[in-house]
């Protein structure tokens, strides 16, 4: 009863051996396929880092993006609990500021400037009561349009402001720098996809001999094709992780650099990929070897005998 | 001459054409051999032996006509069948076909390990053959690596290796010395004897020593010129 | 007299045959190098192109950083050319439109609101006059930092206020996103150049055979190499054409389609790639192929005779 | 046995051993050979009768001992002179080495066009070395396409056609029939008239016709066994 389990060890090991046999024997090749697959991988994460970045640096500045919300002459300090249940409840908000109207003067008084003391000569204060509220980040430009719409129908607010033009204009900008971004992405994929299957194919056009001298001594193309595959997932495996360390070696050097000259100026908070976004990458470029040899084998091992 | 002797024919050819462009490499072929039988093919330099042992393997289709293998038809084979149907031959080719990255073991190991033979069987199968052949001591060399009469005699092992019935072989001792080609042809004959159909291509034959039941097919120009019976 | 041109012509003849005669006869690993080149320099260029763009619209939104240069009371409308000039002397001026204290004033009011009716109560304009300057774009913040300083020093100005915060970490990031991509770029580059050179190598060890017996029947490097080098040339040329090819392509289809759904909201000024760039891109991919070829003939063609 | 005879030697080998690995291939070899001479190499497969025509082309470099070709010593040729020198010499290699992706016609045409000869004067005469081999038919063949004789005729045509003074054949009609492997020795007879030294290596002399004044240097095991002279 030994006996299928011992047959399967031994083909196991074989066939492992075989593997290696084939990488040794093939050291030139595997070495470029898997320098191509890491360059490629290095690319698209290079890129990656960088759109995530600057996406995140661009989503502190949409973060900014504040609201004045104008209390009209009814309003009494003490209705104010009410009314920012009745901001949250219109959702959008992610912090909300009371300012009394007679912060307000002041906060006019020092922008106008301390030259001027006329200010301080009026009998009555002319400004409203206001509140400040931030948006929440992932909305969206027509979200934030709809709840200022709502919180502008409150009977208590006289109008709200929230940069109307500027901030429409940077959230179609940000929408449109990430679209770019995904396509670019979507893009240098394809190219690396493209590329890697390319050099594998080469890899393949090289050992075509020796694919067809299997099919003659009657290997099934089976036999051949496992090997290769097998070839083709751990180079893709080796070239994605190789391409990550080249990646993290120039992510280090670079942001100590970057946070020792510009950290005195701009909080800059720059991250490497998550580890969801390393585990997609290896596993693209896993699927780059693998699909690299699926391509070069459709073509070698067509259906006809070859010479 | 009756070709329905005793046993069934193992190779039936009906009117084979093959074609390369224009150029007729096989010109309407008919032919019969029996299981067991010593064939030598002969004719001079771009005559179609070689054309001809490599429809047989199916390593080229045939334009016209068909084959008949030991009641397979081979224009019916499916390309899934070919590889098991290749298994029963053993195939010396005239530029060898070795493969150049892998060591002369492997190369001859790797009829069987495409079989499926286990790893302990193949070792030791393979190890005889090459001693027979006359290289044991060069198991771990690259092809490349060796005289033109080694790499020979490593196509004729790896031929031999998996015991095939049909022994198909082109050219087998056109780089050996008379010492080598000997042993080559001595054990070519022992698979004869143990039932093994035989075919070698030759341009001379008058090389070949005398066997005790050898049919001589003369091809020339494509065409079948003469099938002779030789007795020394 | 006439020979030795007769000798040249016929010489060019045949080496350009035989250069074709190699591009037919390896058709399959030719379409794959300049596949692998187009591809590199699409990668190139729809970067190139991504950050131009990018940068063009970040930099429209840096020209709005403008300056309030608040002059003190002791000046006259009378002085304005006179302070206008002193204020051009200093450079970095785009731009400048005098803004009276009446006119302030009335800005003013409208910003405070229809509903506080005091200001209009004021006996005396408590504002300053002052100067609204546009700042020119290719400023750097620390030259704008010291213009500003320079104004400020000038008699007849009280303060300057231009937004030193904001627009200081404005600038900063600008430049950090500038850099940055001028680094993608070079790494692109390079990854291109890596890749292609592999590329080439790969075709070369597919074509060793064939070099190894040019060497065998006494064929002179330089007899190997210069078909092998008007080839690598050809290829990249090739290969530069059709990235840039693609590249165009992609361009008019998004573009318009960027136009079609965005235009209503914001006025995008996006281009393609300049002439000079494209001239740039043709010849980096040109010495792309040809540097491919380099890399792979010294590996081969080593001094000792192979076997 | 005085080798200083009326002319000066073309080829002189001062124990001359090559190595590979630990495998001697060559073990010792001291020889002289005159301008003009016929020579066979003889011996069984793997004696380094094939090295020793790849050393004297330079195709592979001596371990030990010294080669000096028309009084140039090989171990201090530079390898810009090296393609200069091999123009003087035509190889016949046992495995052909002809460009598969180039016809016949440019696979003969290269050592010509290498050498800066005129299109007009390659194209008459490679297709004359062609007519000779009974290649003319193929001229725009590949060789991939060709039988095995074919190949090696394209091979010998190949080292003629530059009319060299020195022609190394190695193994030169080991595939072909006897009517085209006399048609190739006496071109090969041709040229030795015309005053060209020849060495041809083979694994069985008599195969070979008879000729004039030729000697055969027997190798075994890498050792220089015997020379002899063949008188017919
Ligand atoms: N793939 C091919 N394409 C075109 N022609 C071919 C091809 N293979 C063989 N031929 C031609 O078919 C003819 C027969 O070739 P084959 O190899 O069968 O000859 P052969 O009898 O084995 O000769 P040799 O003794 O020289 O090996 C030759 O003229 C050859 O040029
Ligand atoms: N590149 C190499 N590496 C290792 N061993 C080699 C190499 N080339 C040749 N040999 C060995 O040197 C010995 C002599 O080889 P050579 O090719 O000269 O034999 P040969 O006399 O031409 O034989 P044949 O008649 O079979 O062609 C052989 O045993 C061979 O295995
Ligand atoms: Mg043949
Ligand atoms: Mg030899």
């Amino acid at each position: 009863m030994l006996k299928p389990a011992k047959r399967f060890n031994c083909d196991l090991m074989q066939f492992l051996s075989n593997v290696l046999t084939d990488i040794r024997s093939n050291r030139f090749l595997n070495i470029i396929t898997i320098m191509t697959i890491a360059l490629s991988i290095l690319l698209v994460s290079v890129f990656m880092l960088f759109f995530e970045n600057t996406g995140r640096v661009l989503s502190a500045w949409k973060q900014g993006g504040r609201a004045m919300v104008y209390l009209n002459d009814s309003f009494t300090p003490a209705m104010l609990p009410n009314v920012k249940e009745q901001l949250i409840s219109t959702g959008s908000i992610e912090k909300m500021v009371f300012i009394p109207k007679t912060q307000a003067l002041e906060r006019l008084k020092r922008e106008i400037g301390s030259k001027t003391q006329f200010l301080s000569t009026l009998q009555e204060n002319p400004l409203p009561d206001a509140i400040e509220i931030t948006m929440t980040t992932h909305s969206s430009f027509d979200r934030l349009q709809k709840a200022a719409n709502q919180i502008e129908a409150l009977d208590i607010v006289d109008t709200i402001e929230y940069g109307q033009g500027w901030l429409g204009r940077f959230f179609k900008l940000f929408n449109l720098f990430k679209m770019t971004g995904y396509a670019m992405s979507g893009l240098f994929l394809m190219i690396a996809l493209f590329i890697t299957a390319n050099t594998v194919r080469l890899t393949f056009y090289a050992r075509q001999t020796e694919v067809e001298i299997m099919r003659l001594v009657g290997a099934t193309d089976r036999f051949i094709k496992t090997p290769f595959y097998v070839e083709g997932l751990l180079q893709g495996f080796l070239g994605g992780v190789l391409g990550i360390a080249i990646l993290l070696t120039g992510y280090l050097t670079l942001s100590s650099g970057i946070s020792q000259n510009l950290g005195a100026y701009v909080y800059l908070d720059i991250h490497f990929l998550s580890w969801p976004a390393v585990a997609i990458i290896l596993s693209s470029s896993t699927f780059l070897g693998w699909f690299g040899c699926f391509i070069s084998l459709k073509q070698i091992l067509r259906p006809c005998p070859v010479k | 001459m009756s070709t329905n002797r005793g046993k069934a024919n193992i190779i039936r050819l009906f009117n084979v054409t093959k074609r390369y462009g224009g150029k007729l490499a096989l010109n309407n072929i008919t032919l019969d051999i029996e299981p067991g039988e010593f064939i030598f093919i002969s004719g001079p330099s771009g005559a179609g032996k070689s054309t001809l042992l490599k429809i047989l393997y199916l390593a080229e289709r045939v334009s016209e006509g068909q084959i008949v293998i030991d009641g397979i038809n081979l224009a019916r084979i499916s390309s899934q069948r070919l590889p098991f149907l290749r298994r029963r031959f053993g195939m010396v080719f005239q530029d060898f076909k070795l493969i150049p990255n892998r060591t002369v073991f492997e190369n001859v190991a790797l009829v069987l390990k495409v079989a499926g033979k286990n790893p302990s069987y193949i070792k030791k199968k393979v190890m005889h053959v090459l001693r027979v052949t006359g290289m044991e001591k060069k198991a771990n060399h690259l092809p490349p690596t060796l005289s033109g009469g080694e790499q020979q005699r490593v196509a004729v092992a790896r031929a031999v290796v998996g015991e095939p019935s049909i022994i198909l072989a082109d050219e087998p001792t056109g780089s050996l010395d008379s010492e080598s080609a000997r042993r080559v042809l001595n054990l070519l004959l022992g698979y004869h004897q143990n039932g093994a159909t035989i075919l070698i291509a030759s341009h001379n034959i008058a090389q070949m020593d005398c066997f005790s039941r050898g049919r001589n097919i003369s091809l020339e120009d494509g065409k079948l010129k003469r099938i002779s019976t030789i007795l020394c």
